[in-house]
Order: C-alpha cells, then structure tokens, then sequence
C-alpha cells in the first residue's frame, strides 16, 4: 500500500504530462482545449492522491467544467462570425 | 473492509474492472467512430455501475453516497453517447465500409 | 517520493505552459498556455504541503476531534490553492472577454496583426 | 485476499486507461478524441471510487459526483461544438 501511492501519481504525471504536449502541439484550437481540460481533470485526481479533496472538487468543477465551457463558448462565438481557423 | 460480503464485494469490483478493461480495448481496437462510442459508453457504463455496486458491499455504510453517483451515471451517460453519436453523423464521419444500414440519414432524407 | 513526483508534474507543467504562452501566435493558444501553467502552479503548492502517512482535514467519523491535530494534513496550503483556482478562472474569463474583443476590432486572432504598440 | 483482489482491479483500470489514452492521442478525428475524454472521464471516476475504499473516507466519494456532473457538462460542450463544424 506504501508503494501504489507513489505508482498511481507517477502514472497520473505521466499522463498529464502527455494531454498537456498535446494541447501545445495540436493543429485545432478545439482539440488543444479539449486537451487542456483533460489536464485539469487528471491534476484533480492527482490532489485526492495527495490527501486534498476540496482542491480536487473545485478543480474538477472549475478548472474541467467551466473553463472548457467558457473556451468552447468563445470559440463558438468566433465562428459565427467568421473566422475559418479550425 | 471487513464484513461478511467483503469477498464478494472484492469479486464485483473484479468484474467491474474487467469490463472496463474490456471497453478500453474496444475503444482502442474498433474501426470507426459509431463502434467506438458503442464500445466506449455502454461496456464502461456497466463496469463502472459494478465498481460501485462492490464498493457497495465493501463498505456498507456508504451505499446512500454510491447511489447517488450511480443514478447520476445511468442518467447521464446515454445522454453523452446519443449526443456524441448525433455529433460525429453531423460532422460528416463516414462508417466503416461494413455498414450495412444508416438509420438516421434515411430519417432525414425522408423529412425534407 | 509522493510529493517529489508531484512536484516534478507540476513544474513540468509550468514551463510547458510558459513556452506555449510564448510562442503561439494564436491568443486564444497563449490564454491555454496560461491555464495550464496556473494548473502546474497549483500543483506545486499542493505537493508543498504534503505530509506522508496522514490524511485530509475535514473531520467526519473516521478522523475524531480529539487526535484530529496528529493525523491531519496542513489545511492552510489547500485553502490557499482554492482560492488561487477560483481566481484563475476570473482571469481566464478576462483574458477571453479581452480576446474576443480584439477579434471583433480586428477580424483575426494572430497576435502579430495588433501592431499599435510596436514602435 | 480482498487487497490482493483490489490490487488486480487496480492494475485492469490502468490499462483501460492506457488504452484510452492512446486512443485520445491518436484519434484520427475531432470526435474520437471526445470519446476518449468521456471514457477517460468515467475511468477516473472508477480511480476515485478505488483511492476511497483504499483511504477508507466516504468523503472521497463527492468528488466522485462532482466529477461526473461537471465532466458530462464538458462532453456536452464539446460535442455541440463539433456538431456545426464542417458545414
């Protein structure tokens, strides 16, 4: 039980390490967002491994939920406007 | 985590495990989009309502909070997977040559 | 090795997000860069105070009262990171209102076309 | 035998989650990475479930709720996004 704490943070690390390459390298706007709420989502776990559950319900509330809502909400926003950047 | 259903409880949450396995090959593995929602919604739905149920018998003064979050998954992730399936037919993604019938382009050509 | 592996993510984090602050073009890419580097920051906090063989503070059947001051992790670092989560999105919502602004004014989101404050 | 139980469990999530890693990294289209956000999204919600009855504090569970609630709105989002994409 001593080592699966370590094991399952390294994973997670890991894991955000790779959405957070992807939202820097991704050719669409959409899937960079998409990427980066993967991001907040997996570093909200990574608070409840290390004993901190308030952090990780706001950040899977704030960071996940409404970010990505409000990202989506001025892409959409944009492109009713007219701007063909995909 | 003790208690007479605890074997039990460890015994579900195995097999909850092993779908949840299961829908992540599927998803890896199928060959276009409306497969891997198939794959990624409804065998993943089913292994996490077991993961549940056996932390259920696991720790039975729980079962308010776990009933809770799995109502909210049964209603939830079919929504989830009508509206991405609706998503990727409006995106223009072509099924797998193997398609035999396209039950909402024939809807829609008989509307307009 | 907990916090040590944490605190390698989350600094990880901050210099990714950094160099995509820096070298998109596209602003709604550098308020994404932003995000993820505040993401990477409050990681670090977190990990920072971390305390091995100890639990979370919030006090219900399985944490009593009375040992509560052994057996319980700092909460001052975890309040500190929820109120810099919160205010994180407010200056993400900023950044966006500011964003959308500039592309109403000028019809594009390339930071090179906004040239009034080059000389 | 029911940690040796838990620990097999344990270890069949994380290759679910490798496998739906590599396919959100992979995904040919916009919308196969949706999927595996969801997917992501629910296996987390099972890693959650598994950290509590590790810890043993029914407090872990409401994130577990929250998460669901606020990563089903974040699919939503995204698939009405995509929806009007290429028209």
């Amino acid at each position: 039980m001593t080592l699966l704490a370590p094991l399952a943070a390294a994973g997670f690390g890991l894991a955000m390490i790779g959405a957070a390459l992807m939202a820097l390298r991704a050719r669409s706007t959409a899937v960079a967002v998409l990427a980066a709420g993967l991001v907040s989502l997996f570093a909200s776990v990574l608070f409840l491994i290390l004993a901190a559950p308030d952090v990780a319900m706001t950040e899977a509330a704030i960071g996940s939920g409404l970010t990505t809502f409000l990202f989506f909400y001025v892409l959409g926003r944009i492109r009713r406007e007219g701007y063909d950047d995909d | 985590m003790t208690g007479p259903f605890a074997l039990i409880g460890a015994l579900i949450v195995l097999a909850g495990a092993a779908f949840l396995f299961l829908g992540g090959l599927g998803l890896y593995r199928m060959p276009d989009s409306y497969t891997r929602i198939q794959a990624g919604t409804k065998a993943t739905t089913l292994g996490t309502l077991l993961v549940l149920a056996g932390a259920a018998f696991l720790m039975p003064g729980w079962w308010i909070k776990l009933m809770l979050i799995l109502l909210f998954l049964m209603f939830t992730n079919p929504l989830s997977s009508q509206v991405l399936a609706r998503a990727a037919h409006r995106a223009g993604i072509r099924p797998a040559p193997e398609t035999r019938a396209d039950a909402l382009a024939d809807d829609q050509g008989d509307a307009s | 090795m907990l916090p040590t592996i944490a605190m390698a993510t989350g600094f990880a984090l901050i210099l990714m997000g950094l160099y995509g602050a820096l070298t998109h073009r596209n602003i709604l890419r550098m308020i994404l860069g932003f995000t993820i580097a505040s993401t990477g920051v409050n990681v670090v906090l977190v990990s920072v105070g971390y305390m091995p063989g100890r639990t979370a503070p919030i006090m219900d059947s399985a944490v009593p009262v009375a040992d509560a001051a052994a057996r319980v992790i700092d909460p001052v670092p975890q309040a500190l990171v929820l109120t810099a989560i919160v205010i994180g999105l407010g200056v993400t919502a900023l950044m966006l209102a500011y964003a959308y602004r500039l592309f109403r004014i000028r019809h594009s989101l390339d930071i090179s076309k906004f040239t009034e404050l080059k000389w | 035998m029911v940690e040796t139980i838990l620990i097999a469990a344990a270890a069949l999530v994380a290759l679910a989650f490798v496998l739906a890693m590599l396919r959100f990294l992979r995904g040919p289209h916009a919308v196969d990475r949706v999927i595996g956000f969801d997917v992501l999204t629910i296996i987390s919600i099972t890693g959650i479930v598994l950290v509590a009855l590790v810890e043993g504090r029914a407090i872990y569970l409401d994130v577990a709720l929250v998460y669901a609630l606020l990563s089903f709105l974040g699919v939503i989002v995204a698939a009405r996004y995509l929806e009007g994409g290429e028209e």
